[in-house]
């Protein structure tokens, strides 16, 4: 499971974070991604960087499911808090509440923070 | 004096810090991953509505694109500053307090 | 108006680095002067040659290189900052006893002193970082 | 004026924030320096790194008197927040409201941050 | 489990985020800057006072010492660990999760 | 027990590649394994030989290379990583035309599947960064 709790652009942990799980589907790993926190901005639509010329890699989170990863989990209230709705992300993710995450933390082998 | 702020609201208290402790009057200018405090409809919406009575906020328009954040969602009061109008910014007033 | 302008955190990590070449090219374009960019903190990681960003991203430090050619900036790192990180030019190399150095071109390595310098003889000194 | 709002030992800002004030009593600078936020911390009393093998820079701040660098200030809200008092810093220091601090920036011409 | 935090708890939000998702029982082990939380006299004592109930907090010892932290000041129910004890924690948990 | 180790912030700056080394230590002492220390994000900057800290503090990168060198450690730089902060071996030197290279002792240079694997293959990942 990789958690992923920053925004983007900012920071280059969500662009690196993305790399390993993009990784861990080369090597036919079973992965979670799982965005908390500021990470619900990783997935936000309508990501244009022209005027900042950064890398925009937010097309990539649409091609993570043809890689074979398809357990991608939101946490409610992040989302809440930031006043962001599934309607603003750029793919179909599962909504999960935090006490539904606690457990779902709980069955995983491995995890990897950003 | 014009302050900067670079943080997200939600991760760190850079925000806080500079709102205890700017002038009333400053403007305040949000850049980078600070730029999520000047959106409607989020948790924070108030304590910016209720600071922009004492302090100009501007935030930084290349950072609002990047991060998908749409101008018609903006907190009303709050004005898009491209790279020139930071620099112009920084030029009408006497002093810039960047909170890291 | 004069400029000095401090970068405090490595590239392509922190977007600081980014909004800080941003903000140097409309300082410029508005007809300002930049007296220094100065490298400090993590900052001082702006000035290596050695970095293969992939190719359809910015290259950083090339960045800073052409716009200091293009308009004769001085971009100073900080010598005790770069000690720490490995930031390490000829004199350096020679000095501490190193068999490579990594500085870009454009970029010089001095003391703290060419940050107080700045302080004193700007208009506004203005902060980039993490 | 230099401004610390962090924590020593967790990050290096603390550290390289105390050698631009050296350099600038070199320069023979009229510098105030400001501790706000965690930077309070630095001047906290008893800094032991010895089982960190981290450089322990606290017995500096007693030095910066002699290097002329009086002008200490410390926020009196940060101080309180985290259950600290005068008698726990390590040098005299002026405690200083957040209102008064306001104002002390204003009559800056340089403020640099860390 | 085991849940690390490093972060300040008055700079940013790692312990919030711990704390709120952290499974009833787990160890929560304070290092870094974290250890900032153990101390008593704070504003955040009885945070962490309420949250001792639900989780076993420990502090990384030589991170207290470093910032001049009297263990005789600590909340008493958070238990001091050295390096050796650290690992000890992590093989005894079956997982360890580092909140950045 | 196998443990596999992530330093995923750079040296000096944050204490994260201290405490990474401190449990590494500890880990050994106590008669456990460590399969692998993966460096990613800033972390690939404790693996450059240039550094020269002060003389009275402690030499990260040196420290890094001796324990490597005493149990026979794998420390592994993330490539991808290391090509955005300039962190270069030998091959990557000639791969990317590069007239340096800063790669310290014990290191290695290589892809992040060397993370995933010792995801799969250890007891017990713990990550230590900012």
């Amino acid at each position: 499971m990789c958690i992923n709790r920053r925004a983007p652009y900012g920071t280059i942990y969500a662009l690196e974070g993305l790399e390993v799980v993009l990784m861990g589907a080369a090597f036919e790993q079973d992965i979670s991604v799982v965005y908390l926190d500021d990470g619900v901005y990783q997935l936000k639509k309508g990501q244009d960087t022209t005027d900042s010329s950064i890398k925009n890699f937010s097309p990539t989170y649409r091609a993570l499911a043809s890689y074979g990863v398809e357990k991608l989990y939101v946490e409610t209230e992040s989302m809440e808090d930031r006043g962001l709705s599934e309607h603003d992300l750029i793919v179909p993710v599962k909504m999960i509440s935090g006490a539904e995450l606690t457990e779902l933390m709980e069955q995983q082998d491995v995890i990897l923070n950003y | 004096m014009l302050h900067t702020v670079n943080k997200s609201p939600y991760e760190k208290g850079s925000l806080d810090t500079c709102l205890r402790l700017a002038k009333q009057g400053s403007t305040i200018l949000l850049i980078e991953d600070a730029v999520y405090a000047a959106i409607t409809g989020s948790s924070l919406e108030s304590k910016i509505r209720q600071a922009s009575k004492q302090y100009e906020f501007c935030v930084l328009g290349p950072d609002l694109k990047a991060r998908g954040l749409d101008e018609a969602k903006l907190i009303d009061s709050i004005r898009v500053v491209d790279y020139g109008g930071f620099v112009d910014l920084a030029v009408s007033h006497d002093r810039v307090q960047s909170w890291l | 108006m004069k400029f000095g302008i401090i970068v405090s955190a490595g590239p392509y990590t922190h977007q600081a680095s980014d909004t800080a070449y941003q903000f140097s090219k409309a300082v410029l374009e508005r007809g300002h002067e930049i007296l220094r960019i100065f490298f400090y903190h993590d900052g001082v990681n702006n000035g290596t040659r050695l970095t293969t960003p992939p190719q359809d991203d910015r290259h950083i430090t090339n960045r800073w290189s052409e716009l200091a050619a293009k308009h004769e900036l001085d971009l100073v790192v900080c010598v005790a900052a770069a000690q720490r990180r490995g930031i390490v030019d000829v004199g350096e190399a020679k000095r501490h006893g190193k068999d490579a150095n990594n500085i870009a071109p454009g970029f010089r390595i001095s003391g703290l002193g060419q940050l107080i310098e700045v302080g004193i003889q700007a208009d506004r000194v203005i902060t980039f970082g993490d």
